[in-house]
């Protein structure tokens, strides 16, 4: 966006906090039903300095954001590998179409109570969960970026002289990348919209239990700083992730 | 001389995916040719005569169904820096600079930097890409990566050079350009080339020998010797026989618009 | 008889609340002038919100957990005592578990849904084994939660009810205590929109339902089949264990609410203003509420007296 | 994928059977953990039978599909003209930009706990959560969709003598159509994912409502065949947008 | 002769966004012509002279920066079918029919049905789509798609046909199919046509005066007048004059590789 329109921005963005100080402050919607920015700002503080529920702030983002990384490296660690192989081998690719196919179309959050039964309320199934929810996406995208290589550029590698295994290392997965960045971002964003609905396995700590918790007994503001701090650090990381693609892809140009 | 390239009685086939599973596409049949040492031979036909299909069994990339196809006295049976392919799409790898890109063959086949570097430092010279060694592909001109494509192949010193349409997607001027970038480096390598083009002109200007296929069957319909002296400049399509051939060819090539949809 | 319905939202547990289903069963709320619909919850807490927001008028869980909700801005009267479930309300340790009181529990994990009367037991318990509740891992879960995390080990110790408590011990946990045996009230009823209550057609909707309550009582007795049929269909609990729940429970009558007393009288010394003292001493100190409520204005017994009329 | 990798499915939907059956029908796994094929059989013939929870189990599929369309469809029709809008004109773009750019990065489900204190557990938040799921999707995939317009297509359009308004829906909508369809049918995944969420707010009634609910006494048969059943209606949902796109846009051919 | 197209002064500025906000770059400056009624004028010029400035000046896409620009003596201030245009890229509504790609233009501006209908028609086989009127662009090939666009241009009977390298992207065998179809159109309706290209023979072979157009500053280098008859065959391509045309121009073009990257 050029700077000018830059400004319409600010100024809507403006309007819409004047409306909800002047709401709130004036009293004309109780602030029981809705917190003004003051409250907010002062529960943050409050949270900051005293924490929620015996943990302190930092370590309620902090188990949100390892659950979240932690269930999306695995789906990474093993998707882009499962996913390239199916992409690569036909049969391969028709003997994990049935499992997938079955899968993929369930939301995960179908599963909490299943994950629940077997595996408790331990870390295990939060992060499963999240795993879970981001597995299809990473293989079915690695997958289809091996598939969709243009042949040319295998041919060009063949041309060169490689071997089969250069062929892969060399060509294959360089080719693949951008299909996989993609990929990683997708499931990127997934882990992170997951964490809350883990966190409704049994969670003692986390912002997903933050919010929920904080919900039960009426404490709105609580509740109202702990989406906002989701939405913050959802933006980051996708921002992040972001610049990460950007920076690996560098020679895809803009 | 020396026979780089002989095929003999050379055929492929297709089986055609939409007919009754028996059926198949004579996409190539009885071609006979054989090409010297240093020869540039150039390939001019209709569109799906079969001129890719012969490029890429030379190249390795699929086998004949039947006849001879030899390089140097040997049998071709997959594809080998030998020879090289300068494809009609810039097919660069897109992660790799320019100098990795031309590096890359030599350097998975063991050849020491010592000797790979100086020569790749040789060939970008050659094309005149010396400057952008460091670039990457989205930064090259369309012109600019059928160089490196060129610097690529020169490399690894290939017996013979592939060129499937290899500036069809230029425009003239750049088109004119890329003619004489091959012209000066014919004269610096000699290499031997086999280059497929639907221009008639371009054939004529760079061709020891310009092949004319037909279709309906995919083979060879005639050869036409070109007599002018290298190295060639552009005043040559000035000359009447480049004119007179030029025309012949065309009125040989001129398909019914009717075929051509 | 003549007046016209009234339409009542009624928020339920997933237990064998035999008054509740026998009226169900046996068309009482309709008899008595009143159309129920009942909407299933997880735990009385679950049910906060959507008596706050006026989703239902009338939730059903623990007195305690109602009580404490309300100190802490549920405006809600307890209107009605459906019963005492103490003898079906107990402590179970996760198989293999050595524990054998409360004292043993410093540094173990336990179990309950937040805020609930089974929370409370736990805090009670442990202040009369003189144990630092802090010194606790309190692991707040919905109760089905709760069963799996003491299956599966992620917890030592649970307050659980039926019919929970069955299926955990029949996947391995231990029971080792009720309430009943350690004297503790288990009393759950029925809480109401505070406003909504203080309207006239609150209050009358109210006594209607007191009385279809009481009247489904008489109707189980005279015969238990349609009542048991009702429960299964509406909380999946097999009839055999839901006659046993049944039969563990002390159920309450539109009298007893009235009566001087009882221990489910809403207005008399040691009925239910007794067990809110009881609660808010506990609570209070274990810092499970952090205000004196409003105590036995908490208690609103006009519609029960209205239905006793 | 040609006839005789199909096999290769085949073999593996039919030895994950095998296995499954094998496991359960021997005892070797516990038909309390892991209820075996004709355990869900007919759990499937006694719900379709006697209905689960005092609903017919075609009203609990009836009324979870209609969650789903009703907030689909509410978000298609105020997101696709919000977005088109947004794309085509940078100020009304920059003034939305703040309101999107908060929303958007926070996951739906943290939005629960403040639906039910709003909104209560009627139809209502349902439907609003899965309308709020869907809709940045819709927004950002419109208003993409006619920024990608090439100029070319729209000077053609100039060229031919049309008018802003027949501009607008001669040659934006229609050269738009593509980008909203993907929005469509991103959105009609999302609705159906959001389905189960979305009866966590005390539905008495829903797929979501009976897995969840089947759960709690440990009623494994039903949450597998409630599971089953949210999966190939998912699967279902998916085919038929995706019908109804190449029937749509068959004019980008294949 | 009526004169179709008045060019005289003519400016266009940029506004670099590169550079500091209030430098501008000169595209075209001072461009002069004057186009006569049935005219077909090409303009040849390198890479980036500012030759689409100039037709989309004449289209009504943008706005002169000075000077003066007048379609049969009115000032041009927005696009209009009767200056329709034949892009290089074959942009054709994908959504709609050949047949109704045609039509949408006539039918808009609120012609009836049976005016433009056998209009629609006659245009349609003059280019030869007469029997794939009802395919869609993308069952078409690209000379196919180019012809549609002319079919789209002709069915609203222009002032002025402008085409920016219609052919340049089609094969150069397509692109001699091509020529003799706007030779053909030429004779039947008879159309004054504005055409750029890059190929020189392509601007020889079609114009009756081709507009050789220099870079910094981007303005017209010199006029030729193409002196041979129509109807014109490919057989004037053989003609001495032409090829002596034809060297002089290219030569006149010939960037050096530097300046082509
Ligand atoms: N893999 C294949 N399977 C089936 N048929 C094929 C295959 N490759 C080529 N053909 C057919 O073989 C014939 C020759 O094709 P080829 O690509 O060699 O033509 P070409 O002369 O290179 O055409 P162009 O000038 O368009 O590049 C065509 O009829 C084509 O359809
Ligand atoms: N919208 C624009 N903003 C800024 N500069 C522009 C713009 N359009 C064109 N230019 C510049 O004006 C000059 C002339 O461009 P133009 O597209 O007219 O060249 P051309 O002769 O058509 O080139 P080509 O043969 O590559 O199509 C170039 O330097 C170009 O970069
Ligand atoms: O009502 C209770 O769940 O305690
Ligand atoms: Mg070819
Ligand atoms: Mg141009």
């Amino acid at each position: 966006m050029t700077t000018s329109y830059r400004w319409y921005s600010m100024a809507s963005g403006a309007a819409l906090l004047a409306l909800w100080s002047v709401l709130t402050l004036s009293g004309l919607v109780d602030e029981r039903s809705l917190p003004s920015p003051v409250t907010l700002a002062q529960t943050f503080a409050d949270l900051l300095a005293r924490g929620y529920s015996g943990s302190p702030l930092w370590s309620h983002v902090g188990v949100s954001i390892f659950r979240a990384l932690a269930g999306f490296s695995l789906a990474i660690l093993i998707g882009v590998p499962l996913g390239l192989l199916i992409g690569r081998h036909k049969v391969l690719e028709a003997v994990f179409a049935p499992i997938i196919g079955f899968f993929r179309p369930i939301p995960p959050i179908a599963f909490i109570t299943l994950f629940v039964f077997y595996f408790g309320i331990g870390e295990g199934p939060k992060i499963g969960l999240i795993f879970m929810a981001c597995l299809w996406y990473v293989v079915l995208n690695s997958a289809e970026g091996v598939r969709n290589i243009p042949d040319l550029i295998i041919r060009a590698g063949e041309n060169i002289g490689l071997t089969r295994t250069q062929l892969f290392f060399k060509v294959v997965l360089p080719a693949a990348l951008p299909a996989i960045m993609t990929a990683i971002r997708a499931a990127s964003s997934i882990s992170w919209t997951l964490v809350v609905a883990s966190e409704l396995i049994g969670a003692q700590a986390g912002l997903g239990f933050m919010i929920l918790d904080s919900a039960q007994y009426f404490n709105l503001p609580v509740t109202y700083v702990g989406i906002i701090i989701i939405g913050l650090i959802g933006l980051v990381w996708e921002l992040a992730i972001s610049a990460v693609q950007r920076r690996v892809l560098h020679w895809q140009g803009k | 001389m020396t026979e780089v390239l002989v095929s003999r009685g050379l055929e492929k086939c297709f089986s055609s995916p939409g007919r009754a599973s028996g059926e198949r596409i004579k996409a190539v049949i009885d071609f006979n040719l054989v090409i010297e040492a240093e020869e540039i031979i150039c390939i001019v036909g209709p569109s799906g005569c079969g001129k890719s299909t012969f490029l890429d069994m030379v190249a390795g990339f699929t086998e004949p169904t039947s006849g001879l196809l030899e390089i140097m006295g040997e049998e071709i049976n997959r594809p080998s820096p030998d020879r090289g392919v300068v494809f009609q799409q810039p097919v660069l790898f897109p992660w790799l600079s320019v100098y990795d890109n031309v590096v890359l063959g030599p350097k998975s086949r063991g050849v020491k930097p010592g000797d790979y570097g100086p020569e790749a430092d040789r060939v970008l010279k050659s094309v005149g890409l010396e400057k952008f060694r460091d670039h990457y592909p989205y930064q090259l001109s369309g012109g600019m990566k059928q160089r490196a494509q060129i610097a690529r192949v020169l490399v690894a010193g290939p017996k013979l050079i592939l060129m499937d349409e290899p500036f069809g997607a230029l425009d003239a001027q750049m088109r004119i350009n890329m003619h004489e970038l091959l012209i000066s480096v014919w004269q610096e390598y000699k290499p031997t080339i086999l280059f497929i083009t639907h221009d008639v002109e371009e054939a004529l200007f760079l061709a020891d020998r310009v092949i004319v296929m037909s279709q309906h069957p995919g083979t060879i319909a005639r050869i036409y010797d070109i007599p002018f002296e290298r190295p060639r400049t552009y005043a040559i399509t000035a000359d009447p026989r480049f004119a007179e051939a030029r025309a012949e060819i065309v009125e040989l090539l001129r398909a019914k618009p009717e075929e051509r949809q | 008889g003549q007046e016209a319905m009234i339409e009542v939202n009624y928020g339920y547990l997933p237990v064998p609340t035999m008054p509740l289903f026998a009226a169900e069963a046996h068309g009482l709320f309709e008899d008595f002038g009143v159309d129920v619909t009942l909407i299933k919850f997880t735990s009385g807490p679950a049910q906060f919100q959507s008596l706050q927001a006026g989703s239902i008028d009338l939730a059903q869980g623990a007195l305690a957990a109602f009580y404490m909700a309300s100190t802490r801005g549920l405006e809600a009267k307890w209107v009605y005592n459906i019963g005492d479930a103490s003898a079906i309300s107990g402590l179970v340790l996760s198989k293999g578990s050595s524990l054998e009181s409360y004292a043993d529990l410093a540094d173990q994990s336990i179990t309950a849904p937040p805020g609930s009367i089974l929370h409370l037991f736990h805090v009670s318990q442990a202040m009369d084994a003189e144990l630092d509740f802090d010194r606790v891992d309190f692991v707040p879960l919905p109760p089905p939660q709760a069963v799996s995390a003491i299956q599966n080990g992620n917890v030592d110790a649970a307050w659980l009810w039926e019919p929970l408590l069955s299926i955990a011990e029949a996947n391995g946990a231990v029971q080792v205590s009720n309430a009943s045996e350690i004297g503790l009230h288990d009393v759950f009823g029925l809480a109401a929109g505070g406003e909504w209550v203080e309207s006239e057609e609150g209050r009358d909707a109210v006594a209607r339902v007191s009385r279809a309550l009481t009247a489904g009582i008489e109707a189980y007795e005279q015969d238990p089949g349609p009542t048991l049929a009702k429960i299964e269909e509406m909380t999946g609990i097999k009839p055999e264990l839901a006659q046993s729940v049944i039969a563990r429970t002390n159920w309450a009558t539109v009298t007893d609410q009235v009566a001087e007393s009882n221990v489910f009288s809403l207005t008399g010394p040691e009925g239910s203003g007794a067990i809110i003292d009881w609660v808010e001493d506990r609570a209070l100190a274990a810092g499970l509420i952090n205000a004196t409520g409003a105590g036995v204005d908490f208690l609103n017994p006009g519609p029960a007296q209205m239905a006793a009329q």
